[in-house]
């Protein structure tokens, strides 16, 4: 018997916590991109996970898309980063508070 | 006990993906180069794919390692090459007061919260296949192309949106500070 | 076992497909042209593709009104009076902003093109939001309207901002969006699918004992919402944003990912998961508390105007979400008529601001507007004019607007909730007036006289002649709005 | 029952003016002219109004040229308009204002945007007193800050920005509370009616049945709404810094008139459709009322500017129509409707000679003034007038209102009312001193040279005048035309509190 | 008769609308000729309609004008009510009156505000009228308020003094402060009775309880303080002689003053309900009396002197309302009016002929320059210091003898008061007319001159009244006299038993010896002037310091309480509180522009830790 669902819910959980937290004490906007990319793969786990407790396929379908996105992401976000670092010669996000208030 | 109740090579399945998840994702956000972070994300994505594959979904796996680590992190460590930003990350020294603690408490409740709610609803509470069954095995490409083609359908045109859009911004972000280039040269 | 493609009703994505096919039709001339696509043909193109989609949203319109709502796809998409209002004001939306981008585009001498591409693209990422009966759905709609906003944020090669604004915007939507879409995979656990009808149907026919997953996935689903619309606290990249931008992508901004942003968020709540009303209210409720009273009293405090118009727009925003709180029919059509008058009035003050900014869109201090009234009444009166509406004075259409979200509150019993929020308008009054006044005041710099070219007055006037026109006789938009919520499905 | 038209013309004139004057050239004072034909014809239509309204008033039906249309039926949006003998008075007054201010401030014919605001806030405010629906009259109540708004930012004195800035959002603030209470009686009143369409109408929400703690509630939101507008102590202060800052012809209108809406508003909609909360509210008002006058007496002694002055004699003058309007007796009530007007008409004549002072010497600061009757007598002897109107001379107008509302107020709060009558002492006191600094004593340099009123600001001067003493001598033809309305309202709410 | 009557109200009212319409068209002489002819017309009407109310069937002739207020139960008509009271009064205020705006026409000669001046005297006219012939309270009020008005124009006459113009707002807000009393007892009335028309009060009256009376008998009181200048409220009328000379000897001696009296005495069928509050009238009657008097034996302005003596005497007359004798106290008013107004105009001549010097230290020996005012003056002052046979005697011998009915205290303090009023008055008159010449300072030199016939007229005339004013109410004729005369106004007042013939001569005789020591006593301390300053106290001269007990007890608490709202209260409390709400808002908004802080993590740290407060409540909801 597999175990059970709620262990690879709990390791997604997880993994999306590590995500978030990546998130807010990185400051080189590229590993920020990744820990939003592990985010985004706690989701596909979380996903894949009720698609199989609920024995139903979508929730594989959705993991699909999502890969999409976070590849439409990628694309995009590092041509900002790139846009950015040829402003500034630096990816840390730290430098970039020109505006605030 | 665990053994007891589940068959040891999920567990061990289990185990490593989840070893290969966790380290990875540590591994991400502690390591100070960005080329290793991008190791190490590549690592969770392996992860994730073991976890994919205990979970009957073969497919997904395959998909996840080639256009993730195949693609997407070369992608990453291109970039990071591309403007050799490969220099250490002083990630010991916090400049915003208070960032981590706060970072951690609040996603520690925010998960754990998470988590507490999942568990008060059994792990599951929905209704079991609305759309397709998921056919036992790995044998699912079938399923999932038929689900991605009927239930989301609609979906999968919109991602072809998506990745035009996404090329076409990449490509203006990218090709802009050449016209800029091509104008100041004029 | 035969792969049974679901019926497709084009009528129902036509105004996806114009705009996508536009925004194509665009890739395609500028690559086979070699970017020498004339900005005059680019942004004609755009108008022609809004106004065509207008035209189908009046032929989606008739078709609900003979043979109802309905859906397609697979479910997937909906065709309902409230998506074809709701696109119809996108649409209108992208018009008035391509018109303001083509003397931008002039006078910055960018190439338009590409703007024109991507507003285009975004616009139809925001369409399939309004349309959405399927969480992913909306996560996509969501993602191609934000993409193509990031790369519109970063538009602007002169200013630092522009692309700082980029990056910030990047990676908090992305965080968002996983957000989001960990949500949806909750909701998927806790409802087996995620199909708004399919879970509305499960959560009216099942009682949930333990609801945690759905209020877990429905808590992340709503955090996603909040921070495209700008929610406080999820408000925090729109100021910077707002003001990094090139103006007329903040116009852009302030009134598509709105529209979008609330269509998709009232589906969820109220068709989706209507049944949880009383409890995600009281989530609602110290949002919107928070909303508007942050948004009017930061806004209070900014010295450039975009800034301010950011808040402004936070504030509104809690006034939007009013609506949703009430979770009423009345509710729902108040806030569509919101967005319906909003956007117009936000376009075209964003329109103005643009022509103050002058070359280089930098000019935003609220100096720069000191005396404008005296030197040139009309575009004075008319930014006078818009800044009363936001402000919701009478006879004009943010009065209406403010009136009808605050009316479905009360009625749904939320007199305190009202109350406050209104007292937020009259934090948020202060600013409006003070840039008014400075509008008026008779100490102003010598500055030149600003040229107000043709397509830009157009948006102006138009703006202008919404706000006053509905503001008088508000009775069309209401029955508009009124009868969109109506046929609202499921 | 007479035409509804004649209301509509009384908006639509001003309106047409407002646009008129905003289309005519700057230089020859065309706009001006517009203006003055403007308002003239419209103080001719509101005094066909009240003469047609004489007749009706004998056929004991209250409320005359009535006539309800649905704008929009989900917002409930109608245009209701009708008079009563209680909005009879505060017509006229409206259409008496503009012409005054505008009158009064002829130095400004060369600005047409003046004059329009000045017709438009007209017209604004004229709606207000006609609308018979509520949401109808709260958008009327609120647009009038519009104009007011521009009038004091873009002519006021040195601080006029800041002025604008508080009185809009000050009022703005207090409405917020009315548009609250307005959505929650209506909708109280849908739900009452299953399947009745949303309505502000003001006879259908007068029978609207409520327990006495949302009585209360929403007794407190309206009045906060009228008590800033009025203004009511302690929600006071934003008068004497707006009235000071304000352009004379703005100030007219804002004591004058707007500050009516205020306690029109309190009896016509706080009273008349909360009768169960008057038991527990009347106290609090009445007290407020009291400290109002006591208090704005007080501070208009030491107050160093005659247009706060004039400010907070308002607050006083207003405390006596709060009292009356509050006491539940008919004579009061009457005698505070009959001091409104006559309240604005006296305020009228003080704001105008302050100007024409202002006028001639760029200030307002008391100090700065002495002996000014030597060489301005006439200007003496009309500010005398109005300022002894004001303290409720008898034989002018202001006495009989006053009188009305202590004597009546005595009946049913006695003690409130004796108070209030030191409020008369006090009135004298701050009047005369003020009359003393400024008039008396031995004119010497540029006060012994300044100019007497002169023959146009005597002619503006003298409907006031005329105003002032035939209202106190011949009030019956006032008195009978709001008598009954009141007698109406008082009998509405009369089961919830003493009729007397 | 209704048209006489009206007539007799209009005429003055006239006067002062042509004045006030056509006086620039006027020459000052016109002004004279109509400011006294209305007058003197309303006058003759008086006369008229007291011949023909003696024929009429009843006394007591109620004549509507027209419906002034009418609300509700309040009906207020402006109608007059002919009946011996009214009358009496009009003949006495219109004739002084015109005499009086005769001696003004000299008197006021040249002035600049000339006509001004007469269109106060005639409003002030036309108001008295009002006054005493108004048939409701209300009514009665107007007139009251008009008085006080012109009393407040014609002090502050001289504006461009400072201390006329105090002195002008200073009668007007005492008289104020008595207004209140007036207008609470018309509330209280109302509010009992539902009418404020004097006989219907009076009909009504018996519901009253005593409380209720005594209530409105205070309140009456506080009225008549006020504008009767007693304690408390008495000392606005010395500095009221501010005023030209002729607005002294017309209002605030004759007539203006005496209205507090008239009311006391008009409302009398009420005032019959309450013993208590008759008690405190004549105890405050009686104080004022003597107190003024104490006051006037030290004043060194012949005015001043004057305006004490005349509260004292409106002190006498009070007190005679508080026992009861309305009659007396009315019979002391006329025969006040005669020889008081003399008095003052007898004065106004001393002053006019000393280019307006008042300080009596500054005359003396005058007796040889003024050869028709001296007699005059001398009449006058024989008269009001009670010597037979003028009629201060009569008047006043009425008066004490009937509080010695009543109360035997009170009688002593009369009786004091007497002696003292002897002694200020013989004190004024040998300052003024006899020992030496002292004023020449003043004239530059020149002798002092008799003024013209216009002012020694009136002198005359009075003069003549004061002589022969005692056969008004002469004690043993009182059915045929002034007494029976009034008699049904009082109608509803049991009368006290009156005492016997020889305790009336022996009363009598006591007034007389009281009025020779006064006499005596002056004469002997102040026929060197120069010995007699130990006799002048500096306390009785500051009045008692009346003016600082209010001042520091009311005027500057209150001014300081008025200063702390200005200064304090109103920006920094009431408007504090809003304006720190604003500042609040922008200060809280200053921090939150801090969590904006531009750090892009800093904003994904607010969006977890939303999220993180959206979760805790959501696991608080599941439980």
């Amino acid at each position: 018997m597999n175990v059970p669902a709620a262990w690879y819910l709990v390791l997604a959980a997880g993994l999306f916590g590590i995500g978030a937290f990546g998130l807010l004490t990185r400051r080189s906007a590229l590993i920020m991109f990744m820990c939003i990319e592990l985010m985004l793969n706690a989701v596909n786990l979380t996903f894949v996970t009720f698609s199989r407790t609920l024995n139903d396929i979508s929730g594989q379908a959705i993991v699909f898309f999502v890969m999409v996105v976070a590849a439409a992401e990628v694309t995009v976000g590092l041509g900002i980063v790139v846009a950015v670092f040829r402003r500034r010669s630096s990816t840390s996000v730290d430098e970039l508070s020109e505006m605030k208030g | 006990m665990i053994g007891a109740a589940y068959s040891i090579p999920s567990v061990l399945v289990f185990v490593t993906s989840a070893m290969l998840i966790l380290v990875g994702a540590i591994g991400v956000i502690s390591v100070k180069n960005p080329v290793h972070a991008a190791l190490c994300l590549i690592m969770t994505l392996f992860g994730v794919a073991v976890a994919f594959v205990a979970q009957s979904a073969d497919f997904l796996a395959a998909v996840q390692i080639i256009v993730y680590a195949g693609a997407i992190v070369v992608l990453f460590l291109f970039v990071i090459m591309f403007l050799g930003v490969d220099r250490r990350e002083h990630i010991h020294f916090e400049p915003l007061v208070g960032q981590r603690a706060f970072a951690a408490v609040g996603v520690a409740i925010t998960v754990g919260g998470l988590i507490a709610l999942m568990a008060r609803s059994h792990w599951v509470s929905g209704a079991s296949s609305v759309t397709t069954k998921l056919s036992s095995g790995g044998g699912n490409v079938k399923e999932l192309g038929t689900a991605v083609f009927t239930t989301y359908l609609f979906a999968f045109e919109a991602t072809a949106a998506l990745l035009i859009i996404a090329v076409v911004g990449a490509v203006l972000l990218a090709r802009r500070e050449s016209a800029t280039q091509g104008e100041e040269s004029a | 076992m035969k792969l049974v493609i679901p019926s497709i009703h084009y009528l129902a994505i036509l105004p996806v497909l114009i705009f996508f096919g536009a925004a194509l039709a665009l890739v395609l001339a500028s690559a086979l042209a070699r970017g020498k696509v004339p900005l005059g043909v680019a942004t004609l193109t755009v108008i022609a593709a809004a106004a065509a989609s207008i035209v189908a949203n009046y032929f989606q319109w008739r078709c609900v009104a003979k043979a109802g709502a309905s859906v397609t796809i697979a479910h997937a998409v909906v065709l309902d009076d409230f998506s074809v209002v709701a696109s119809g004001v996108i649409a209108l939306s992208v018009i008035m902003t391509a018109l303001v981008a083509h003397d931008w585009a002039i006078r910055e001498r960018v190439s338009g093109v590409e703007f024109h591409i991507l507003a285009l693209a975004s616009a139809s990422g925001a369409l399939l939001m309004t349309q959405a009966n399927d969480l992913i759905v909306i996560f996509l709609g969501l993602e191609i309207l934000s993409i193509g906003l990031y790369v519109l944020v970063a538009f602007d090669r002169h200013r630092s901002t522009s692309s700082e604004a980029a990056l910030k915007y990047f990676l908090l939507g992305g965080f968002a969006s996983a957000i989001f879409i960990y949500g949806a995979a909750l909701v998927y656990g806790a409802t087996g699918s995620t199909n708004l009808s399919t879970i509305s149907y499960f959560l009216g026919t099942n009682v949930l004992l333990h609801p945690g997953l759905l209020y877990a996935g429905g808590a992340l689903l709503l955090v996603g919402f909040a921070f495209k619309i700008a929610a406080v606290p999820f408000h925090l990249w729109s100021p910077d944003v707002y003001q990094g931008a090139p103006t007329p992508v903040t116009g852009l901004m302030a009134s598509i990912v709105k529209v979008g942003a609330f269509a998709a968020l009232i589906r969820v709540l109220i068709s989706a998961l209507g049944t949880q009303l009383d409890t995600w209210r009281p989530i609602l409720w110290i949002l919107i508390v928070l909303t508007t009273l942050v948004g009017a009293s930061l806004a209070v405090v900014q010295r450039n105007v975009k800034r301010m118009l950011a808040y402004s727009s936070i504030n509104h925003a809690g006034f939007i979400l009013l609506g949703v709180w009430a979770g009423t029919i009345r509710g729902t059509a108040a806030t569509l008529f919101y967005v319906i008058t909003y956007a117009p009035i936000v376009v075209a003050t964003f329109a103005i601001v643009t022509l103050i900014g002058g070359v280089g869109d930098e000019h935003h201090s609220i100096e720069r507007y000191q005396g404008l009234a005296r030197r040139q009444p009309w575009l004075g009166a008319a930014l006078a004019v818009l800044l009363l509406s936001q402000l919701g004075a009478p006879l004009t259409t943010g009065f209406y607007a403010k009136f009808a979200v605050l009316a479905s509150v009360v009625d749904a019993g939320g007199g305190a909730l009202a109350l406050i929020a209104l007292i937020s308008a009259a934090i948020a009054a202060f600013f409006y007036l003070r840039w008014a006044m400075a509008l008026y005041s008779d100490d102003g710099p010598e500055a030149d006289r600003i040229v107000v070219p043709r397509a830009t007055a157009v948006v102006i006037g138009f703006g202008v002649a919404v706000t006053l026109v509905f503001g008088i006789w508000p009775g069309p938009l209401v029955t508009l709005a009124q009868h969109a919520t109506v046929l609202f499905t499921p | 029952m007479h035409s509804s038209w004649w209301l509509t013309f009384l908006l639509v004139v001003p309106l047409v003016g407002a646009i008129g004057a905003a289309l005519t050239r700057k230089r020859e004072g065309r706009a001006y002219a517009v203006a003055i034909a403007a308002s003239v014809l419209e103080l001719a239509l509101s005094l066909v109004v009240a003469f047609l309204y004489n007749d009706h008033v004998a056929k004991a039906q209250t409320f005359d040229f009535a006539t309800r249309h649905v704008l929009s039926a989900p917002f409930g949006l109608a245009y209701d308009v009708a008079i009563d003998g209680i909005s009879l008075l505060m017509v006229v007054l409206t259409a008496l204002t503009v012409l005054l201010a505008l009158l009064g401030a002829r130095d400004r014919r060369q600005e047409p945007a003046f004059v329009a605001w000045l017709l438009l806030l007209t017209c604004f405010t004229m709606g207000s007193f006609l609308s018979h629906d509520l949401l109808e009259f709260f958008i009327f109540f609120e647009l009038t800050l519009i104009p007011c708004y521009f009038i004091i930012s873009q002519w006021g004195g040195k601080e006029r920005s800041k002025a604008a800035l508080k009185f809009f959002i000050y009022t703005f603030t207090g409405s917020a509370f009315l548009l609250i209470g307005i959505l929650y009686l209506a909708f109280a009143h849908q739900h009452q009616l299953p399947g009745s369409a949303l309505t502000f109408s003001y006879s259908a929400l007068s029978a609207t049945a409520m327990s006495h703690g949302t009585a209360v509630w929403l007794f407190i939101a309206f009045a906060i709404a009228f008590a800033v507008k009025a203004p009511i102590w302690p929600l006071h202060t934003w008068s004497p810094l707006t009235y000071a800052e304000a352009p004379t012809a703005g100030s007219i209108e804002m004591s004058a008139l707007l500050a009516k809406l205020g306690t029109y508003g309190l009896l016509r909609f706080a009273v008349g459709l909360f009768p169960l909360a008057l038991v527990s509210m009347r106290p609090v008002i009445l007290t407020l009322a009291v400290i109002g006058i006591l208090y704005g007496s007080m501070l208009a002694c030491t107050t160093p500017d005659l247009k706060r002055f004039v400010a907070y004699s308002s607050l006083a003058q207003m405390g006596f129509i709060t009292l009356g309007v509050m006491s539940g007796s008919t004579i009061a009530t009457v005698g505070a409707v009959l001091l409104m007007f006559n309240h604005g008409v006296i305020t009228i004549g003080f704001f105008l000679i302050i100007g024409f002072i202002e006028k001639r010497r760029g200030s307002i600061l008391i100090k700065d003034f002495k002996g000014l009757q030597g060489p301005a007598p006439i200007m003496a002897a009309l500010f005398t007038v109005v300022m002894l109107a004001s303290i409720g001379l008898p034989g002018l107008s202001g006495f009989v209102s006053e009188y009305l509302i202590l004597i009546g107020t005595f009946a049913t709060h006695s003690w409130w009312a004796v108070v209030a009558t030191f409020g008369v002492v006090a009135a004298a006191l701050y009047l005369l001193w003020a009359y003393q600094r400024v008039f008396h004593g031995k004119a010497e340099g540029a006060n012994a040279e300044m100019a007497d009123a002169t023959t146009h600001e005597q002619w503006v001067l003298v409907p006031v005048i005329l105003l002032i003493v035939v209202l106190g001598v011949f009030p019956k033809p006032v008195l009978d035309r709001i008598t009954p309305s009141v007698q109406q309202l008082i009998h509405h709410v009369a089961p919830a509190g003493v009729n007397k | 008769m209704a048209t006489v009557a009206t007539l007799l109200l209009l005429m003055p009212l006239l006067g002062f609308l042509s004045v006030l319409l056509l006086g620039r068209y006027m020459s000052e002489k016109q002004v004279g000729v109509v400011g006294t002819g209305v007058v003197a017309a309303s006058f003759v009407l008086a006369v008229i309609t007291f011949f023909m109310l003696i024929h009429h069937s009843s006394r007591e002739v109620t004549v509507n004008l027209f419906s002034w207020i009418s609300v509700g139960t309040l009906h207020v008509p402006a109608a007059m009510l002919v009946d011996p009271l009214s009358i009496t009064m009009c003949l006495f205020v219109t004739g002084i009156s015109a005499l009086i705006h005769l001696y003004s026409t000299g008197y006021m000669h040249g002035e600049k505000d000339f006509r001004k001046f007469f269109l106060y005297l005639n409003l002030f006219v036309f108001s008295m009228l009002l006054l005493v012939l108004a048939n409701n309270l209300v009514l009665t009020f107007v007139g009251w308020e008009g008085v006080g008005l012109c009393s407040y124009w014609l002090v502050s006459y001289y504006f461009d003094r400072d201390s006329a113009a105090s002195a002008g707002k200073k009668a007007f807000i005492y008289n104020r402060v008595g207004d209140v009393g007036m207008l609470i007892a018309m509330f209280l009335l109302f509010s009992r009775l539902h009418t404020l028309t004097y006989l219907t009060i009076f009909e009504r009256s018996g519901t009253l309880t005593p409380m209720i009376a005594t209530l409105v008998v205070l309140a009456l009181l506080l009225a008549a303080t006020g504008k009767s200048a007693q304690i408390p409220l008495f000392n606005w009328l010395p500095d009221a002689m501010e005023g030209p000379t002729p607005v002294s000897a017309l209002i605030h001696a004759a007539t203006m003053v005496t209205a507090g009296v008239y009311l006391l005495v008009r409302m009398s069928p009420v005032l019959a309900l309450s013993h208590s509050g008759r008690m405190t009238i004549a105890v405050i009657g009686g104080v004022t009396a003597f107190v003024a008097a104490t006051i006037a034996t030290s004043q060194k302005d012949i005015k001043k002197v004057l305006a004490f003596s005349t509260i004292s005497q409106i002190g006498y007359m009070v007190l005679a309302v508080g026992v009861g004798a309305y009659g007396a106290a009315i019979f002391l008013m006329i025969a006040h009016a005669f020889f008081k107004a003399l008095l003052f105009l007898g004065s106004g001549s001393v002053i006019h002929s000393l280019n307006g010097e008042q300080d009596m230290r500054k005359m003396g020996g005058l007796q040889k320059y003024l050869p028709l005012t001296f007699p005059t003056f001398l009449i006058g002052w024989l008269a009001i210091s009670g010597i037979p046979p003028f009629a201060g005697f009569w008047s006043k011998g009425d008066v004490l003898t009937n509080v010695f009915e009543h109360n035997k205290a009170l009688w002593a303090l009369g009786v004091l008061t007497a002696i003292l009023t002897a002694y200020y008055m013989s004190r004024l008159f040998i300052l003024t007319f006899r020992g030496t010449e002292r004023f020449r300072a003043e004239t530059e030199g020149h002798d002092p001159h008799e003024s013209p016939w216009v002012m020694t007229t009136p002198l005359v005339v009075l003069a003549a009244l004061t002589v022969v004013g005692g056969i008004l109410d002469l004690p043993w004729v009182h059915h045929d006299s002034l007494a029976g005369f009034l008699a049904p106004t009082f109608g509803y007042v049991a009368a006290g038993g009156h005492a016997d013939t020889v305790a009336q001569y022996g009363l009598a005789l006591v007034d007389v010896a009281a009025a020779l020591f006064g006499l005596l006593a002056a004469y002997s301390i102040w026929r060197n002037i120069s010995e007699s300053k130990r006799w002048e106290s500096p306390f009785l001269e500051h009045v008692w310091h009346w003016d600082d007990f209010y001042d520091a007890t009311i005027g500057r608490p209150l001014t300081e309480a008025a200063r702390f709202g200005d200064d304090v209260i109103e920006p920094e409390v009431i408007d504090g509180a809003i304006t720190g709400l604003a500042v609040s808002v922008r200060r809280s908004a200053e921090g939150l522009r801090k969590v904006q802080s531009g750090f892009v993590r800093h904003y994904a740290l607010a969006t977890v830790l939303g999220l993180a407060v959206v979760i805790v409540f959501l696991v608080a909801r599941v439980g």
